[in-house]
């Protein structure tokens, strides 16, 4: 946080009691983003927050800005309709992984493709909170919930790998607990002038308690954190015995100790070609054992917003601003008299 | 155009007032292009006249099949004409096929132009035909002429550079070359129009304006044909006029209102017959600053639109019946978040995908009902392609006034027929802009608290400091918009709603008598508007009273139409559908009505009115 | 249970004919559970009785505030009632909020149990309170009797193995322990569901029951507590009883009807308020051959239940008003494709996401218009909890019947209350299976062939040699259900379809009346039934003759309902919502109708309804 | 084909006409689809087809089996419930690049995801046909059509890349008129058990024709087919001089000279680890230049419909089969009498 800054987080904040339950993940994660919009030199008021249904799509009333809570899982298609109306607003859609991933998958993998100028904040949480405790896209196999007495039989959408076959240009991945890695992730995320998609591990106390325990147990969280920080090599593990490498068969985890230092693989998230990030997103199906933290694919793509407003510049500059009596004309008139 | 032959002097024609062409042909043969062009000239002429295109839900089903069949029928007339008429005076078929599609409908004695190089053994079957219509007799009540219009063609465009099967491309502009011949239509605007379309010296370009050459020169030389007939220019009021489709009008309507509400228009849109010419009208009118967005699904059409509403434009959805039922979801969020959107619906043929490409009125119930919860809406209608512009602009004007989500019907036979449009000075159109919200410095933004005249709550847009609010679907405190669970807020909430809606009444007009008598007055709305007009005439004519209203406002009602309604003994209502206006006109003013319902994916034919009105009249129908 | 203490002597309770108790606390309070135990133990000692769970929308709502607070209502009975009763005689308040968002209802006099532990400084303010309650003279009206019960919980459950904050998590049931010493309820049957919950020897089990013995004993032991009461059990009918959810119940009948009818039961859903318990019970039951599927939206799970009725199931979907919302471009496929289909609408407040977890009757409309084009299907609706499995059975029966999706509407009241349920012999219930199409070598396969007495077509499912059939949304020919554009057709089938389900009138029961006079009937449908019917009961009571006619079937209307109104001079229609029956019932008879009408997200009062008929009879209301 | 074979082609045929455009690719699908199952010693009567809506979605009409014409987009979920009700038909859907990706983006990638029994085709001629011509997500950037008359601004999908990041088990892209290796594609992917995709570059030559062209034209196409052949290096162009090498980076095209022929990278459509498959479907994003043809991707996963059999048989054999005196009273009862 710059001590120039405009704002304060107070200034996000809304009168609206705040209604998670006590201990959920979301709480860490508003803040995180309310930190983070006080370090920005943008305008309050240019802010945008579209949200769909469900626990985590409460967000938009505790955020001071504009705000949309919608309907269920059309979040990334209304928020194209305000990016794309006026893209000098800075429009970010807050969603979960019921809401983004089971009724909105199509919006979301459309706004990416489009490359929309959005940023896209998916809670997940590997569970429907609101609806009290049924299995989602992204919880595991076997998964025991109302819905699932026997075990679920549905395969984990990979939100981070499907994201980069769907064109993303941004895709990052955090934790809630970790609000420092969040706001570098959030930032990194709104310098991207195209469609941004950052999935965040949420932890829902209630119904899905200690999901991510893997990454967040202090005992274990080290070993399976992997940081991704472009321009090193992956190193991971508690006093870093652990290294990534990656090549024609995929990424894979090594001793660093067998292969040496200069052979793991170097973190480049700036690569044009998607394919390296998408193997990276292939070490962990979930946030079981090893899983990769950070930014998998960052690249310049032209924003869809901004492209609109170029055809509708380059049309004015060609015919003119429109003019009513030349249009009700065009098609040829005669007159009776 | 440089040629002689088509300036010839010619036989002196035969004055008529109006006349009805159908061609009809194989899918691939243009029938819809020569129909469009000859009507073009026939307005450039000044004939007052109206179209009904017709074509099959395949893009190309096979030739020589029933199946394939494409038509295109347009009325002429010397006066104002409302219909593209009942049933054709002449008939040009191109196939089999075609004459057996259409020939039923071909008035007797009518005349039929054949091209006779198709009736050949092979097609016969095809189209289910035993034998060869054109020599078994079939055809006597018809004045019959034959053109072995692929032969003439072949022959006539051998110079133009177009070779092989392709020649046969252009049999379309023979035949088209043919009734400008036979109806005397000015043929400089076809020549121009190929010139533009195809270039000077294009190949294509060439082979159609000789084969066009050639159909008229055929005219010239046939001594059948040189009894050709003449339609004046029509006494049509002043003014400058074109010859507009219905979807094209609606698109500039929305265009005006963007306009005269000085909000960018926004569409938000998924391709569906026969809504897909919305978009793509407007998506060529950029300059405008419109924005036309492709979705990936009806959905995120709407969801977008109504995320542009939110940012201060004037947004549209446009789509059908299935798109609409898509929409349901979110047009009750727009709904319960107050703001501006204009959805437009073109009806077809249902349920489900039903009859994509033909007429029907039958989603007046699911605009009226087809959301969960009590969510009242305006529903505006329009009643034809020239009036597909003012309908479009009054349904943008309650959406903006009054913050709310408006249901604009239009239907497949106004979307894609055609007819003269009186042009409208669109300076005088009137400003239906309105403020967004200001921030007052000392009082907290309250984004519900409502105007006490028309009950609409502020409108205040991103970007604008002092005003950041949130909305959402759930329900919400009267006046702060927080969300609230309050029983009585609830209440309070559903009453304003309602009342909001119903109070419109009060800023529409009232819905205006055509005719006279107290016995019967016929109520009609939408596309019938001509039909009925037209059969409502005739009966004044033959000496009896009738009375016609037609509503452009189907949500609220017209403040006077329950008192209208209680003047006549019988209420007749026409639809194409099972009577669903009359459903909601019974519901409200508990009056019987007795219906006239149509379900052929068919426009209403005036005869079939005139007959009903008359039965009425007679006493034959009791409510 | 092995304690004496439990079954101490104790002073003779005073005899009383009905109760209603209130149980409300923070969402986090587990008052739900400590209501329903309450409930599960009356109705084992034979009481009548009726539940009204009432809870926010967010899943645990900041403590201390009134937005947190939940609440359950139960009212048990030593005769037959209908309702969980307007205003409960008896409230429990964990905290000041569950005092101040619930002492409104509370009847004057009535008795009020306090948690006065909760009673401090700190917890006012959240619940908007300036002064505490318990001190400032605001309960005066009311016998109030505070208890310390978090105090006492933590002390009792001591050596429970629990510790810390996690034993005020027993206070429930410290408060359930206490009621039932005051009502003189049997506890025996909460020892054995905390055991069965928790495992014998758990901490937390264990906690539970010491917390339970605690609040026992605490009436016990305090002398203002000496004077307690006790309900006897009901006179209901003989048989066996079992307290049912609505959900249950809808689940049950489902099931039994995919039994009767030999077809293996196939629900495609997603979950939503109030629905997602009816995919949770049936996932309970695979050993049935259910096959539940999570669908990834509303469009998939009716989807996927469509393509299971084409493979020859019993399908259903089930949902809420937003999702009935996404199915109806799907249902109006199956409406087409004439294929069995049970749709369930749980109906709560609108619009959009409105009040998801409160009642609300707001989708009738909906359900009978909600598709576009003519799409007409039967609707059939349930009353009450204990009515659900007839309801489900019935919808069942008739989608099977006439090869046609039904819409079951239920609502959020229905959903999540409870009530003693006769168990029906099921072994009894009729046999509800239709055979498939067989092959016949001869002829070819019509799949639209109709059956002449319910009209309905042949279901030739996959698997079956010489069936081979193609089904589309696109119109078909009426016999071969080939696509077919021909106008004729499609009228033959619009009608075709709308009289097979009209012709349903022929197959349902008359509608029955209640009561006599005829000045007045009060029509309802759905859970307003135990409010009218207790309404009606009250004033003939008081000596005035008032009819009740409620419906089950609201598409076709029974056969006799026309005649029955023509009856009466006054129709009263109760609903909770803008009017949504009374609309369709004036369009369909002409009949004027008097409205009561309340949207709060509350189940009708008796009471209010009562009034409402000594008004009309009166003669205060004129339609 | 095998000689045995119990039917013949036309037993596929139905007497209705065919509706499509002459010389349209659907006809040669039709084709090759309906010689297929003519090899198959599968009863006609358990085959049932699915589509959505789309010229190529009228594709049910013309199969003399069991068939749904459904509605836009749907398909994929329809097809589950028949699939999963009745797991022992053999379920087709048949789908279009507008109908599948664009309003049905969502319940494919989720049939995918679950592994549904299902053999998924897609039409992919990169156009809107039954509406007469709007660009679709797949048509490329700048394409000029009705509705985008300055050229489409959207960045479409690669079907393929999309698929793998859904999780996949079986992927595979062919083109209409090889109708050979067609069958060769319909058959492994009717060999998996599971959810098969298979994108077939179909020529709309009333709306898009010629998008082939780089594949199809007699001079250009052998240095653009790129044959992916299990267990063989991936070798392309006139004379064997291109090839293919996957590393780190992703895959790239080589000159065989090069590089030798021994590092090429041999095909593996098996590997469990989809990184590899997803890097060669980046070497083209449409089918522009050299781009792979075959299978992708061929892994063996539970299916949908056998594992929720499984679980129905695992409940019957524990409680035994239902009984609904039972069900009634287990919530526990009493007696008045
Ligand atoms: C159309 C529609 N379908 C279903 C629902 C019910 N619903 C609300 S939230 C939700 C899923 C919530 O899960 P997620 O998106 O992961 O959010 P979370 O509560 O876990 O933060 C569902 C199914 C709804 N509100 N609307
Ligand atoms: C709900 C709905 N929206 C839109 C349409 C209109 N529509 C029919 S087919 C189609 C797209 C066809 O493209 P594709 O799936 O690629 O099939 P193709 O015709 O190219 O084979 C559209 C938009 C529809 N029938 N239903
Ligand atoms: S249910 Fe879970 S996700 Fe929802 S607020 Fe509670 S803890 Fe958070
Ligand atoms: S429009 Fe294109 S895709 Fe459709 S049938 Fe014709 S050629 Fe085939
Ligand atoms: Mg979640
Ligand atoms: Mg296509």
């Amino acid at each position: 946080m710059t001590d120039t800054a405009r704002y304060e987080r107070s200034d996000f904040q809304t009168d609206q009691e705040v209604r998670w339950c006590p201990g959920c993940g979301d709480y860490t994660i508003l803040a995180s983003v309310q930190s983070f919009l006080a370090t920005l030199d943008i305008d309050r008021e240019k802010h945008v927050f579209v949200s769909g249904i469900g626990c985590s799509s409460r967000f938009p009333y505790y955020m001071n800005t504009y705000g949309m809570h919608t309907v269920h899982g059309r979040a990334p298609a209304i928020a194209t309709g305000v990016a794309t109306a006026n893209p000098d607003l800075t429009v970010w859609v807050i969603t979960g992984d019921g809401d983004g991933l089971s009724i909105g998958g199509n919006h979301l993998i459309h706004a990416l493709r489009r490359n929309v100028n959005l940023n896209i904040i998916l809670f997940n949480n590997q569970i429907y909170g609101l609806t009290k405790g049924q299995y989602s896209p992204t919880s595991e196999v076997g998964k025991l919930t109302k819905t699932s007495p026997m075990g679920s039989i549905d395969r984990p959408f990979n939100p981070v790998s499907l994201a980069l076959g769907a064109e993303a240009s941004f895709v990052a991945r955090t934790l809630d607990m970790d609000r420092n890695h969040t706001i570098e992730m959030l930032a990194a995320m709104h310098e991207n002038r195209g469609a941004g998609f950052l999935e965040i591990y949420q932890n829902c106390n209630v119904f899905n308690d200690k999901a991510f325990l893997d990454l967040t147990d202090k005992e274990t969280r080290d070993q399976n954190r992997i940081w991704l920080e472009d321009g090193k090599p992956i190193i991971f593990g508690k006093n870093g015995e652990w290294g990534v490498q990656v090549d024609a068969h995929g990424a894979r985890i090594v001793e660093v100790a067998d292969v040496g230092h200069h052979n793991l693989h170097v973190h480049d998230s700036h690569a044009p070609n998607p394919s390296t990030a998408f193997a990276l997103s292939r070490i962990a199906q979930g946030p079981y054992g090893p899983t990769p933290l950070g930014i998998f694919r960052n690249v310049a793509n032209p924003s869809y917003g901004h492209e609109m407003e170029r055809q509708i510049a380059a049309a004015q500059q060609k015919r003119g601003p429109g003019d009513l009596q030349t249009l009700v004309r065009s098609r040829g008139t005669w007159t009776v008299d | 155009m440089s040629d002689e032959t088509l300036t010839q002097p010619r036989p002196a024609p035969e004055q008529i007032e109006d006349v009805v062409i159908r061609f009809a042909g194989d899918s691939g043969d243009g029938m819809q292009l020569a129909g469009t062009q000859f009507t073009a000239s026939s307005a450039l002429f000044g004939n007052d006249l109206a179209t009904l295109p017709n074509f099959p839900a395949e893009i190309r089903a096979p030739q020589g099949t029933i199946g394939g069949v494409s038509s295109f029928q347009v009325h002429i007339a010397d006066w104002d004409i409302l219909t593209p008429g009942d049933n054709p005076d002449c008939l040009v078929a191109m196939n089999p096929a075609a004459l057996k599609a259409n020939l039923h409908d071909l008035a007797k004695g009518g005349l039929l132009i054949v091209n006779s190089d198709a009736f050949e053994e092979r097609n016969f079957a095809k189209a289910g035909y035993t034998s060869n219509p054109l020599e078994d007799g079939s055809l006597d009540a018809y004045q019959v002429i034959t053109a072995p219009m692929e032969e003439l063609t072949k022959e006539a465009v051998k110079d133009s550079g177009v070779t092989g099967r392709a020649t046969l491309r252009s049999k379309n502009f023979f035949a088209l070359g043919l009734m400008s011949w036979i109806y005397t239509r000015p043929v400089d605007p076809v020549v121009e129009w190929i010139a533009t379309k195809f270039g000077d010296d294009s190949p294509v370009g060439r082979a159609n304006l000789m084969a066009l050459k050639a159909g008229y020169n055929f005219g010239i030389t046939v001594e059948a044909l040189h009894h050709t007939y003449e339609i004046q220019p029509a006494k049509l009021p002043p003014g400058e006029y074109t010859n507009v489709v219905g979807n094209t009008a609606t698109a500039w309507g929305l265009i005006a209102a963007s306009v005269k509400a000085k909000l960018p228009l926004y569409l938000g849109s998924y391709p569906i017959t026969p809504a897909s010419t919305i978009l793509e009208e407007l998506a060529r009118h950029k300059n405008f600053g419109v924005k036309t967005f492709q979705a990936e699904d009806e959905i995120a059409g709407i969801g977008s639109a109504l995320g542009a509403s939110f940012a201060g434009r004037m947004s549209v959805t446009s789509t059908s019946g299935p798109g609409l039922a898509l929409k349901s979801e979110t047009l009750s969020l727009a709904l319960i978040m107050e703001l501006p959107l204009i959805v437009i619906d073109i009806q077809r043929g249902g349920p489900s995908t039903g009859l994509p490409t033909k007429v029907e009125q039958s989603d007046l119930l699911f605009a009226m009902y087809g959301r969960h919860g009590e969510s009242p809406l305006p529903i505006v209608s329009t009643s034809a392609p020239s009036d597909a512009f003012d309908a479009a602009f009054e349904a943008a004007r309650i959406a903006v006034k009054y913050m709310t989500p408006v249901i604009l019907l239009t239907d497949g036979y106004i979307a894609t027929s055609s007819e003269p449009w009186r042009l409208p000075d669109t300076d005088a159109l009137p400003d239906i802009s309105r403020p967004f919200a200001n921030p007052s410095p000392d009082e907290t933004f309250l984004p519900y608290l409502r105007d006490e005249a028309t009950l609409s709550r502020p409108w205040a847009i991103p970007g604008q400091p002092g005003l950041e609010h949130r909305i959402g679907g759930l329900e919400k405190d009267s006046v702060t918009g927080n969300v609230s669970y309050d029983p009585d807020n609830h209440e309070t909430m559903t009453h304003l709603r309602a009342r909001k809606i119903a109070a419109i009444a009060k800023d529409i007009p009232e819905v205006t008598i055509h005719g006279g008598g107290s016995e019967l007055l016929v109520l009609g709305w939408g596309s019938t508007y001509g039909a009925i007009r037209t059969a409502v005439n005739r009966v004044r004519k033959s000496g009896r009273e009738v009375a016609h209203a037609h509503l452009r406002h189907l949500n609220p009602f017209p403040p006077n139409l329950g008192e209208v309604l209680e003047r006549y003994d019988t209420i007749l209502v026409p639809e194409i559908n099972m009577g669903q206006l009359a459903r909601l006109i019974r519901a409200e003013y508990l009056v019987p009505t007795v219906g006239y319902n149509r379900v052929q994916g068919l426009p209403m034919k005036a005869r079939e009115i005139e007959t009903k009105i008359h039965e009425v009249l007679d006493g034959g129908v009791t409510p």
